[in-house]
């Protein structure tokens, strides 16, 4: 069994295609960790959609204010530079895309970048948040997740079989395995695990995956 | 001579009425406006449709409107979390009409409201469910949908400052759906931390003009209910002062 | 001849009844002289278009900062309480009804209270301002304009012969001869000034009005 | 790191080409980018789309830009000002194609473009000519049109404090169409009286937020349009540096 990442290190590689500038939304759980892996000689602004751009570092114990909080509902920082906007206005410059990647957890992605990650379809009670938002607004949709459910799964599938966040939005998908574009062709895998067939990825896969000749190596350090 | 100012909660709140639509401000444990809130629920109108971002936690503030039984519907972007059992049962007992809305449609909605705007088309939900049965409109090679503005009745607020003219400013993140919230009901309720003269607020600063504003009650240390939830708080409703 | 009002007149009746505590938008000219005119015991919130609240007197002259004009472009001060916006939402409150009074020129009234005031429909340069906004939006437009014109037409009409402002929207007229509101069964003089029959006054209009046996005495002191 | 700010005002342009839809900030004499309009004419990119309230006056920045003859069209509330002859000879020459929009309508369509609104209904408009053509929608009892939204690719503005990261404040009600502005164009352009470091403005009193804003210029003393004109000041074009 090929070593998979761990999410601190799925995290890691998808905080280096963040380039220096830009202006990324966070999901809640784990794309928050993205946060922690971004090089240092790169200055992102952290925008959140209850109204922050330019949020910091969580705050020391002590130190946090539960009026400065992510979308997540957890305390944060403000760095020189923030600002404070109301709902309306944080949204305007989400849908009218000023965002320039936004890094979201998924369900299922097909193979012509559709997101499902609001909802399995089943009972229960429907909650949607920001993610239809941030996924149809962001110039960029970066997906962070699991290449396969715990039960082994595939994740990225030919036709989502659950409801829709949104229709052809994801750019690009960082797995513990894998790096797969979604392109004009369908999922074009751009780095694989060391160790990991392209086959044996196919076979973890639903969706038809492309790039087996051109494919790299998915080099993420341990991080901690 | 304007003064917007309101000795009580209990007066503030007396201008609700049974089947009122309310807004409420806050997302997470910013800018709730629990005392008024909790005022509303001693008011005891009833047949309520609530608006806010999420649907309450513990037993406190929303959850706790809601567990009084005045609520009929709520309108909200997402009702689950950790601690929002009062909702979760309810719902599941049939006990409480929900309308799902994605966050940024919502606040735009109550935006469009305050706006005199009829209606907007947006690109979210398409191709999802919750744009099933909607009006659709192609602009510049896209797809949109069409969404109503949200009217209220009645808007209940919590703020930073304010001054007897209704001028509000916001406390960092809390700011969140206070402006908007303020500017689509017909009558706006404020809990300020402070009531400052006229003039104190600087017109660069205000951040909800005073138009929008039609009652203010001054709470000095507004309650935290984080904390009363981890300190096992369950509002009950007291009675009419 | 009967006696007309002087402008400052019809400003000084039209503020009589601008009530404690309204927010007034007032149009361009002749309707800024309203200003001058509010009983010393009531406050009113003047809304400037281009993004004020609060608006106080002109400045003295030396005291003019032309970053701080109203909708006419004319230097104005501001009153402690005032606040700036932007022009989008500046007129977010015109159209969501949250103007109590925006007081208006017209070139004509017709008796549905539809509103002719920004252009006599020739050639020339068509210029309509933020007037159809204030229009629609304001919760009452009261116009402010002499009976008739210069060369003696009416200005209260059956229906407007030029292009409109609003559908319906006026809901009292101020002139130098009367003070008439608009109603569901048409306009209706309520004041008309002492010395002019109703005769006379009806001969001086092209719409037909009501309020014969009702109409009072519109008084205007002399003013400056 | 982010560095937005420009060394000069004819770098700050330079990204201005020709056909381009360029937003100009501004109403009467307050918040006009003056110096920017001046650069854009020594630059001369040509056949633009120029949206203003206004149409200019005298001989100097907007109406400067328009005899610079590189203007095809404007978009504006209110041409028509006692010194607009500019305008006015070429638009009665036919050498300027106008479209003429409410001035509330001109401002929601430029925050509908920067905040991905793709068209509005508004009630403005209905029964006047310039509804004629228009969509219609009834909603609660009301009839409304249907507007579209404004975008740019370029908007030009004047700010008073900016910082590298483009965080922008306005000074007084030269505020007016500055902040939509900033919102609806592909890249926005702004001149500020002062750049100060980065965290001095604080996030409460940000009105612009930098993610709106692209290149940042500092122009310490800028020109009064009013003053020039009184002086007979006629801004005939320099040549590029």
């Amino acid at each position: 069994m090929t070593d998979k990442l761990t999410r601190r290190q799925v995290a890691w590689r998808l905080a280096q295609d963040i380039q220096d500038g830009m202006y990324v939304n966070l999901g809640i759980g784990m794309p928050e960790l993205v946060a922690n892996y971004i090089p240092g000689d790169r200055e992102i602004v952290f925008h959140s959609e209850n109204g922050i751009l330019g949020m910091g570092p969580e705050p020391r114990d002590n130190e946090a204010d539960y009026d400065l909080i992510n979308a997540g509902k957890k305390p944060v920082t403000m760095l020189p530079g923030g600002s404070f906007f109301h709902h309306a206005d944080s949204f305007g410059m989400v849908r009218g895309g000023h965002i320039d990647i936004c890094v979201l957890g998924a369900f299922q992605v097909s193979s012509a970048g559709d997101l499902a990650n609001w909802s399995t379809g089943g009972g229960g009670v429907p909650a949607v948040g920001g993610a239809m938002d941030l996924a149809v607004g962001a110039r960029r949709v970066f997906v962070m997740t699991d290449h396969n459910t715990k039960t082994g799964e595939a994740k990225l599938v030919r036709e989502c079989s659950y409801p829709l966040t949104g229709l052809g939005v994801v750019s690009t998908v960082y797995t513990d395995l894998a790096v797969v574009d979604v392109t004009d062709r369908g999922l074009t895998v751009r780095e694989k695990v060391d160790g990991l067939s392209f086959d044996e990825l196919q076979s973890r896969t639903d969706a038809e995956l492309l790039g087996r000749e051109t494919c790299g190596v998915l080099n993420s350090p341990e991080v901690g | 001579m304007i003064d917007k100012t309101v000795a009580s909660l209990h007066e503030a709140v007396s201008v609700v009425r049974d089947g009122d639509c309310v807004l409420i401000s806050g997302f997470g444990e910013s800018g709730n406006p629990t005392e008024l809130v909790h005022a509303l629920i001693d008011h005891g109108a009833r047949d309520l449709t609530v608006v806010n971002n999420n649907a309450g936690n513990g037993n406190v503030g929303l959850a706790a409107l809601l567990e009084s039984g005045n609520v009929a519907r709520i309108v909200c972007s997402f009702p689950r979390s950790t601690a929002s059992h009062v909702f979760d049962e309810m719902y599941k007992a049939g006990r409480l009409e929900l309308e799902v809305v994605p966050q940024g449609t919502l606040a735009e909605r109550i935006r469009a409201a305050g706006a005199g705007i009829g209606g907007f088309y947006s690109r979210t939900t398409i191709g999802t469910p919750l744009a099933e049965g909607k009006q659709r409109r192609v602009y510049n090679g896209e797809e949109f949908v069409l969404e109503d503005p949200l009217h209220a009745d009645v808007a209940l607020i919590k703020a930073e400052l304010a001054d007897r003219w209704g001028n509000l400013t916001y406390r960092l993140a809390a700011r969140n759906f206070g402006p908007i919230m303020c500017t689509a009901a017909t009558t706006t309720i404020v809990q300020a931390r402070k009531i400052v003269p006229l003039g104190d607020i600087p017109p660069e600063a205000v951040v909800t003009p005073g138009i929008f504003v039609d009652r203010v009650v001054e709470v000095p240390n507004p309650v935290s209910e984080r904390e009363m939830i981890e300190n096992g708080v369950h509002y009950l409703g007291g009675r009419k002062p």
